[in-house]
């Protein structure tokens, strides 16, 4: 039964190149984004996967591994997109103004609704 | 030069880089949150040198807490430095 | 071999002696203390490593170690300093309360 | 002018440390080269100390991870002291902030709802991993210390996302004098069981199992609670929140 682990150790390792590559392409948004909320939408999303993609393929090279990885991929989940809105609303509140480019604010909407 | 040199050698580089940058700026929370940089790039240099036990404790304290205490001081008092 | 770790630890304290020696801000000089500590702790924590050793956490396949007397220093080292420095930041909050200014020279005219 | 003064001074100071450092080998040192000097018997022993506690550390203590065994074993009575200091720091943080407490009122703004909800269903993991932390010391990585300061930055994450949040005094109060009586009751039973203050009286047990190690686990939970409500009493007081 030794191919099901070669198998199990390539699927690993093209996880873990998709997962390197989606953070190299969080890495160049961050350089080229024009403003904050931008670059926190690459900085979170891209990472999110990233992180979650290198963790399931590490849990792959060795089977032991995996709920391990799994426990800490449940935890970036919860915690990055929170930490990323909590710091997009504390940048809005400081009155860090949108790109000229943007056409949609929301938040603004909101507050002129209530 | 191998891997270890190598990556000890960028770490170290980026924070000096801080050090300076805390050292210099205006704006205290800025200082602040440079030094938080500078105890966490320690604490990964801690673990490069085979220390885990040093390295959580100075990723939970020097970039958690002792930042938090900072900017809980920067706030109650001003944020500018004459 | 030039000793890089030592020389960045060095450089880490010397920038907290000028720091306390330059600025006049009460919150920078208190930076600067706590720059002086990491650097300080990174200068025991490198003196004790031992190349190709492992941390002491014995499991039974290495037989290298690196030194623990060091790491056991730091390790309540850190928290002994992050609450000094509590200590210190509630000090400056206080003054500023009093006397309305973080800066040195200030205070000092103020209590003239 | 002041600013030149310091820049010389600290690339004197550099230039001074630097030399001295430099003949010190980075990385080649063999503990075992160490030789210690015996002044009771006027003579040098092979034995270094590092070296010591490398090779009879988990003999003598029973503890895998031998940074913990030095921590709270051959050096407890340094502990002690450590956290006794660290127990008056976070009564003068109390006591300089209490006074200020009632002039200002911080202005209290809601946090967002995502930040809620999140904060409230990751407090009890987080107090499970600090807990995890202190509870395998002697085993893995961490210890009281480090596991005191996650317990901590999980308060942190409560008053940061609940502004009117506020830890009861007399709790954290009551959980450090407990966790303190505990460190002091253990050395003081092992002073009467073995003659020795912190001996380390309880049978050690197989090593790598959880229950091992005799009173480490004791002492380093004890330790992480100090701690953890001591840096809490510390957040809570900079905090400076009262409703």
């Amino acid at each position: 039964m030794n191919w099901i682990f070669l198998i199990l150790e390539i699927f690993g390792y093209i996880f873990i190149g998709i997962g390197s590559f989606f953070l190299l392409l969080a890495s160049i948004g961050l350089l080229r984004m024009p403003d904050v909320y931008n670059r926190m939408q690459t900085a979170t999303k891209a990472t999110t996967l990233g992180a979650l993609s290198v963790l399931f393929g590490i849990g792959l090279l060795d089977l032991n591994w995996m709920p391990k990885s799994l426990v800490i991929a449940l935890f970036i989940l919860l915690t990055a997109p929170v930490g990323a809105s909590a710091l997009a609303r504390a940048s809005y509140k400081a009155g860090i103004a949108l790109w000229k480019g943007s056409v949609v604010d929301k938040y603004k909407e909101e507050k002129e609704e209530e | 030069m191998d891997l270890f040199t190598l990556v000890s050698l960028i770490l170290i580089i980026a924070m000096l880089i801080a050090a300076v940058v805390a050292a210099e700026i205006k704006d205290l929370l800025s200082a602040a949150i440079a030094m938080g940089i500078v105890s966490l790039i320690v604490s990964i240099l801690f673990y490069i040198l085979q220390a885990p036990d040093v390295a959580i404790t100075e990723a939970s304290i020097g970039a958690g807490l002792s930042l938090a205490i900072m900017i809980f001081a920067i706030k109650h008092t001003e944020r500018w430095e004459k | 071999m030039i000793p890089y770790y030592y020389l960045a630890s060095v450089a880490l304290i010397v920038i907290g002696i000028y720091i306390v020696i330059a600025k006049k801000n009460l919150i920078k000089i208190i930076i600067g203390l706590d720059m002086m500590d990491t650097g300080v702790n990174l200068l025991l924590i490198s003196i004790g490593y031992v190349k190709g050793g492992t941390a002491p956490i014995e499991n039974g396949n290495y037989t290298l170690y690196v030194d623990p007397i060091p790491q056991a220093l730091v390790l309540t080292a850190i928290v002994i300093g992050v609450s000094v420095m509590a200590l210190a930041l509630s000090i400056v909050i206080g003054l500023y309360k009093n006397t309305g200014s973080l800066e040195l020279d200030e205070i000092r005219r103020e209590r003239k | 002018m002041k600013r030149i003064l310091g820049g010389v001074i600290a690339v004197l100071i550099f230039i001074v440390l630097a030399l001295a450092f430099v003949h010190i080998p980075f990385g080649n040192i063999d503990l075992a080269e160490y030789h210690y000097y015996n002044p009771v018997d006027n003579e040098h022993t092979q034995d270094s100390v590092p070296q010591h506690y490398l090779d009879e550390g988990k003999k003598e203590t029973g503890s895998t991870n031998i940074v913990t065994a030095v921590v709270v074993d051959y050096r407890g009575f340094d502990t002690l002291g450590e956290v006794t200091v660290l127990f008056l720091a976070s009564t003068g943080v109390g006591s300089i902030m209490y006074i200020f407490e009632k002039e200002k009122r911080r202005k209290v703004r809601r946090a967002n709802a995502v930040v809620e909800t999140a904060s409230k269903l990751l407090f009890g993991f987080i107090i499970l991993f600090g807990a995890y932390i202190f509870v395998h010391g002697h085993l893995t990585p961490g210890g009281g210390f480090p596991g005191g300061a996650v317990i901590a930055s999980s308060f942190l994450l409560l008053y940061l996302a609940y502004p009117r949040f506020h830890a009861e005094h007399k709790n954290l109060n009551i959980a450090e004098s407990l966790a303190g009586l505990t460190f002091v009751g253990v050395g003081i039973l092992g002073l009467f069981l073995a003659g020795y203050f912190l001996y380390n009286f309880l049978p050690f047990g197989l090593p790598t199992y959880l229950f091992s190690a005799g009173v480490i686990p004791v002492i380093y939970v004890a330790v992480g609670v100090k701690v953890g409500s001591e840096l809490t009493g510390i957040v809570d007081a900079m905090m400076g929140v009262r409703e």
